[in-house]
């Protein structure tokens, strides 16, 4: 993960993004005026401090393509292996084959793998999507669905446990706890969202979500798998992750 | 232009090189077939003529490959649905009729994902290991008679041919367990090991009795001695035999309940902890394909390979009818077989749509005359069908072999289903305590039954 | 990134410590420091003929988050170090950080499997700190959900034994069974999994049509779909022989490993706290204490058995608690801000995994001084490196799955 | 509350308690010095009026000045709860005999206490850290360790590791500030 490297390579679109803001002066009052006078509001539509922070035109709006087009992306569309030989039109078909067989790692961290179970089991049947097979080993899963509190202490196997999963892989951050930290987020020992050491491609909130809830992120997932035609831009992570993770 | 330049940008370097060469093949391709038309066809011709068992082989092992891998599709999707229905669940529906393509899609899926093999692991053995254990459950089609003269190799050793072929399964499980390089691994290829090898002496010995009785270890001649009615079947002869090869079987086929070999709870994958992608296919394939395999094995050796249960010209025969053989020479009708061909469509469909239009149910023209076709249609699949499976013998037994082959397939399902999984000291146990002496004993019975026939 | 790295190599993908499934050959299992206690030093040197095998802490059949060391020689376990603190979320620290009404939502994850007991023995501390008595209607309605939950925890403990066993089906009928239950608790609580549902001095929300007429539904039916999932694994020999005989635990040995719940009642030690030290309205119920293994300690099949056992009796606590279920008030009057006396209180229930205590100390501010929360998992686990000495890998698995942990509670 | 237990306890071990035994709803509570401890819990445990047999927690206390450890007991012989807390450990070092020899399953509790508040139980076989990883530097539940959201109180290792001392790459400004800050 070099960021530093990439952050000399920006277009301009981008680094107005991502560069830090001189001082929040958000609302700029129009001009002195005399105590009394009838207060004029100028009919301009007021800036924020930080350009780049509300996008007009597209100057700073950043469309998935031209991420694509430019360098800061790292050149990968998924296509390895044996089906290496098929050309690009084909991906369409790949997508389609990758989106409806999501195989998930048997992993659960705390109070949602139990949810996690549920979402497999008769009531509400991930099977039907092709979600089912829970592979044990993380070498023949496609999905890590993070279920629980992540630790820091359990940081390290996690980010482990994403780098043994075989390209293409995708993440589903399950309950509030790997969303943003949730009702641990205080702790000195959890980490406040899992987007802090891994990336992650669906967000579901909820302690815990319902099944219904994971099954609909897994559908999602599914709809994102095959909307980006097989394109895998290199996930951003988060700005304040270790280096060394 | 642009188009062409743009799909030429959006290819990858392979494509890149595979295109022209797909262009370069439909120009080439003409003349490459006037020539073999010309010269090379005759020449091939007359070297196939002149070695037929080569090429017999050649096609046969051809046949074998392209025909295991739908057989583990079949079997895949059956496992999912059947488990499905018995915990009550729905089961992959999305893809295909029911779902059916589910199956399909995760064998493409694993072919298309990363391809991935540790640093510390043994990279040659790593990567061939799954090949030499689909293979050794491939190469053991060859001698499987799925119907009269449909067979691939008619060996006259073929129990033996079969038994060291299914022997060296172990051997690709040992070699994948140990280059992993991960404990789990390993503990999973030992398993397989002591597993295969000491179920491998009950799963022989059970099949030494009907060897003699039957007086041959061709696997073909075994399906011939069973014709006729289901009373021929070996099962009937040797029923303990058979019930030792069903549950040796099992445990050659690593299915629960002595599936230790890829325990999830215990060690996380076994032998296939450290595999991803296509290889890791290949160990998924092969394990469906051991389980047709030895469904099959049981169908060949106790229940009459091919044979229908019953035998249809006895039954003619009883009633002094002739066995039906549709000797009818198309031939003779001369001018009105072309009428034929083109009033009977019409004349039956019109026959059969008649009751739905006229009949109670007063439906509109179109929609009687549309079932009207359907039933034509079905009526005569269902009357070609009938001459095929009368006239032409083999069509008959893979019809049979496959109904009963996949009878045992659904038993496999069933209890991976239901039962949970025996512990190790168990199963070696349950092999040398009880399968070894029951086997010995069917055999010392079955040679004894033999010389007090004989000396009689 | 230089003064901290003292602080986070354990966050470092490549630690030699962390072992999971995949790449477990590549690392040396004995850490890379020095041993701190002469118990580490023994378990971490190896004798001949003996390897280390990592399990977890992502494994599938740990429960969750559980690192398991084995020492073995070949299929046989000599030795093993359970690994804890993967799920540590510093519980108690929050709890002296936030007020009495907060702490409710704040134990609520810890035994996500019952979770409503996790409420219970804080809930009630207070009310001793505060000297509250709560409504008996409040009592009956807690006696009731409670034993619901008894019910889906130890359906689930069914599921989950047969399925470290190998066996798939029962997991998913255990499910059925739970998620009817769960539902019908969340027409109450709002929430499947993490009732927010108790209060200082009651409940949140009285009984309404929707949860009785689930309830009314499922209680007419309950023993008879007990029964089937009983039929799936009981009469299976597989099963029973892969159960018997493993893992014995004797009174001495279950009373010195301050063991407690159904482990210890399957160890011959009749130890229940709903009668051992009678709380809430439970003196006025009839129910047995079910007791196995009473001659010479019980094995991981008492265990089970046991479990089945008191699935009646909770069923046929919530039969009595519908019939004599009183009128009246759900809450005590109770201030918005709580600020008890100054002073100690501990509180224990009967969780299904055991006591369940807490113990509070209130320094008369809204927050309390100290709070400490016991999980009968967390002492139940102790057993595990007892019990399996000289046992195969999968009765590992056997093992740890009769005990029935959860790490949320294991790990705080 | 039960005042034949009281006055058992009173009569028992008297001179040993410091303080009065205090009794509240259905606990007993006593004051014991870590010297007598291994004593006390031994006869609380063995005497055929007492029998004390099954330890239900084990959880150490910091009050600010000083460290307490404190056990709940339960016996057949009363309806009441004991409270037996070990008074009186320095804050600088902590130490107190173990009781793994009576109650072997107090090792873990006790190493969680070792864990959370640096509390040395003599003679535990095993006491190192259960919880926090082992290069861990601080005791989380001490009064003196404050949570992340101030962490600016808190001493050296005793925040988040993540937010502590890294200076991201992309930082947003309030985040550098935050780390600037706790240096």
């Amino acid at each position: 993960m070099t960021q530093d490297g990439r952050e000399a390579s920006l277009p301009d679109a981008v680094a107005a993004n991502v560069s830090p803001a001189a001082d929040d002066t958000a609302l700029v009052p129009a001009g002195e005026r005399a105590v009394g006078s009838p207060i004029v509001v100028p009919n301009t539509l007021w800036t924020s401090g930080r350009e780049g922070a509300y996008p007009t035109g597209s100057s700073s709006y950043l469309h998935l393509a031209s991420l694509e087009g430019s360098d800061l992306m790292l050149k990968d569309d998924a296509r390895w292996g044996a089906l290496e030989v098929i050309p690009t039109k084909a991906d369409i078909v790949v997508d389609l084959i990758r989106m409806n067989s999501l195989w998930p790692l048997l992993s659960g961290l705390a109070c949602c793998a139990i949810e996690m179970m549920s979402a497999a089991t008769s009531k509400n049947d991930m099977d039907r999507w092709g979600m089912f097979p829970f592979r044990a080993s993380p070498r023949q899963a496609d999905v890590l669905i993070v279920a629980g509190t992540l630790t820091t202490k359990m940081a390290g196997p996690l980010v482990r446990l994403w780098e043994q999963m075989p390209e293409p892989k995708w993440c589903v951050a399950m309950g509030d706890c790997t969303c943003s930290g949730g009702r641990y987020k205080r702790s000195y020992s959890t980490i406040e969202g899992i987007d802090r050491v891994m990336p992650v491609d669906v967000y579901i909130p909820g302690c815990p979500p319902r099944p219904e809830g994971l099954i609909y992120g897994m559908m999602k997932l599914g709809q994102l798998v095959k909307e980006r035609r097989g394109h895998w831009d290199e996930h951003v992570i988060a700005p304040n992750v270790p280096t060394d993770v | 232009m642009t188009t062409v330049s743009r799909s030429w940008g959006n290819m990858t370097t392979t494509g890149k090189v595979v295109v022209p060469l797909l262009l370069l093949v439909l120009v080439l391709g003409p003349i490459a077939t006037v020539a073999i038309g010309s010269w090379i066809g005759p020449w091939i011709v007359g070297l196939a003529s002149a070695n037929l068992p080569i090429v017999r082989f050649l096609v046969a092992v051809t046949g074998v490959l392209l025909f295991s891998i739908p057989t583990a599709f079949i079997i895949i999707y059956m496992e999912l649905k059947v488990i499905a229905f018995m915990n009550l669940r729905v089961g992959p529906d999305r893809v295909g009729p029911a779902g059916a393509a589910h199956s399909v899609v995760a064998g493409l899926k694993v072919l298309s994902k990363e391809d991935f093999s540790p640093n510390a692991a043994d990279r040659t053995v790593f990567t061939w290991a799954p090949v030499l254990v689909f293979l050794t459950s491939v190469m053991t089609f060859l001698i499987l008679p799925f119907g009269p003269d449909l067979v691939g190799m008619k060996l006259n050793i073929g129990v033996l041919y079969l038994f060291s072929i299914g022997g060296m399964t172990v051997v690709g499980l040992l070699l994948a367990g140990w280059s992993s390089f991960n404990k789990y691994s390993l503990l999973g290829g030992l398993r397989a090991a002591a597993q295969v090898v000491s179920y491998e002496i009950p799963l022989t010995l059970s099949v030494v009795g009907l060897i003699l009785l039957a007086g041959t270890m061709n696997v073909y001649t075994l399906g011939l001695q069973q014709s006729g009615w289901f009373t021929n079947w070996y099962v009937f002869r040797q029923p303990l035999g058979a019930l030792i090869f069903f549950i040796a079987s099992i445990a050659e086929a690593n299915r629960t309940p002595f599936d230790l070999t890829e325990a999830d709870s215990e060690i996380v994958a076994g032998f296939a902890t450290e595999y991803s992608g296509m290889r890791f296919g290949f160990l998924f394939f092969a394990e469906y394909v051991n389980v047709f395999l030895v469904s099959a094995l049981i169908t060949t050796f106790f229940f009459g390979a091919w044979n229908a249960p019953v035998d249809i010209n006895a039954i003619l025969g009883f009633f002094n009818i002739a066995p039906i053989t549709i000797s009818f020479e198309l031939g003779t009708l001369g001018i009105a077989l072309l009428i034929a061909i083109a009033v009977l469509p019409l004349i039956l469909t019109l026959a059969l749509a008649a009751p739905f239009y006229f009949g109670k149910t007063q439906r509109p023209a179109w929609q009687a005359l549309v079932i009207g076709f359907i039933l034509f249609n079905l009526v005569g699949i269902g009357i070609l069908g009938l001459i095929a499976y009368v006239n032409v013998p083999w069509i008959a037994g893979i019809t049979w072999f496959f109904l009963k082959a996949f009878a045992f397939v659904f038993v496999f399902v069933w209890m991976r289903g239901t039962f949970p999984r025996v512990r190790i000291d168990q199963l070696m146990g349950f092999a040398w305590k009880w399968l070894l002496p029951a086997a010995l004993l069917n055999l010392f019975v079955t040679a004894a039954a033999i010389i007090v026939v004989k000396s009689l | 990134m230089t003064a901290s790295n003292h602080h986070q190599p354990h966050l470092s993908s490549d630690d030699p410590r962390i072992m999971l499934d995949g790449e477990i050959g590549q690392f040396e299992s004995v850490p890379p420091y020095p041993p701190r206690t002469e118990r580490e030093a023994e378990f971490y040197s190896l004798r001949d003929g003996e390897m280390f095998l990592n399990m977890g802490p992502q494994h599938p059949s740990t429960h969750g988050v559980l690192r398991v060391v084995l020492k073995i020689n070949g299929e046989r376990v000599v030795d093993l170090d359970p690994v804890l603190g993967y799920l540590h979320r510093g519980v108690e620290k929050l709890c002296e950080n936030s007020d009495y009404h907060h702490i409710i939502s704040q134990v609520d994850p810890l035994e996500y499997v019952s979770s409503l007991f996790t409420e219970w023995a804080p809930v009630m501390a207070f009310e001793k700190l505060l000297d509250v008595t709560v409504p008996r209607r409040a009592e009956y309605i807690r006696v009731l959900t409670g034993e619901l939950l008894r019910v889906s925890s130890h359906a689930l403990y069914q599921g989950w034994m047969a399925l470290d066993l190998g066996g798939l089906a029962p997991i998913l009928y255990s499910f059925i069974e739970r998620d009817e239950i769960v539902e019908m608790l969340a027409a109450i609580t709002g929430q499947r999994m993490l009732f927010n549902y108790f209060r200082i001095g009651g409940v949140n929300g009285d009984l309404n049509h929707e949860f009785m007429s689930r309830l009314g539904d499922w209680m007419s039916r309950a023993l008879k779909e007990h029964e089937t999932n009983i039929g799936l694994l009981n009469e299976n020999e597989i099963f029973v022989r892969r159960m018997r005989g493993i893992g014995r635990v004797d009174r001495d040995m279950a009373l010195k490993m301050a063991v407690t719940g159904p482990n210890i009642r399957a160890a011959g030690v009749p130890f229940d706290v709903r009668r051992a030290h009678p709380y809430s309205v439970y003196p006025e119920l009839d129910f047995n204490i079910p007791v196995r293994g009473s001659n010479g300690g019980g094995d991981s099949l008492d265990r089970y058995l046991l479990r089945l056992d008191e699935v009646r009796e909770s069923l046929k606590i919530i039969d009595q608690c519908l019939h004599n279920m009183p009128d009246g008030p759900i809450m005590a009057r109770l201030p918005r801000l709580l600020r008890p006396r100054p002073g100690r209180a501990w509180a224990a229930v009967e969780a299904p995994r055991g006591l369940y205590g807490t113990y509070a100390i209130s320094d008369g501010t809204d927050q309390p001084f100290r709070m400490k929360i016991h999980d009968p998992s967390f002492v139940n686990m102790q057993l595990v490196g007892q019990l399996m000495k000289n046992n195969l890998i999968a009765d590992t698995m056997a093992v740890m799955a009769s005990l029935d942990p959860v790490m949320g509670g294991i790990d705080k | 509350m039960d005042r034949l237990l009281r006055k058992r306890l009173e009569t028992r071990f008297d001179g040993k308690l410091l303080g009065p035994v205090r009794q509240r709803h259905d606990e007993t509570e006593i004051h014991v010095g870590t010297a007598d401890l291994v004593e006390i819990m031994n006869a609380l445990h063995d005497e055929a009026d007492l029998k004390f047999e099954i330890l239900a927690d084990l959880a150490g206390v910091d009050t600010g000045d000083q460290m307490q450890v404190t056990y709940h007991l339960w016996s057949e012989m009363t309806p009441d709860w004991l409270r037996v807390i070990a008074d009186g450990l320095p804050r600088d070092n902590p130490r107190i005999p173990s009781l793994t020899g009576l109650w072997p399953g107090a090792e873990w509790m006790e190493r969680e206490t070792y864990d959370m508040f640096g509390i040395i139980f003599e003679g535990n076989r095993d006491l190192r850290r259960i919880y926090m990883p082992p290069d861990y530097a601080s005791f989380p539940l001490r009064k003196d360790f404050y949570l992340a959201d101030d962490a600016a109180r808190s001493p050296g290792g005793g925040v988040r590791h993540m937010e502590q001392t890294h200076v991201p790459a992309q930082a947003s400004p309030n985040a550098v500030r935050r780390t600037v800050k706790t240096r």
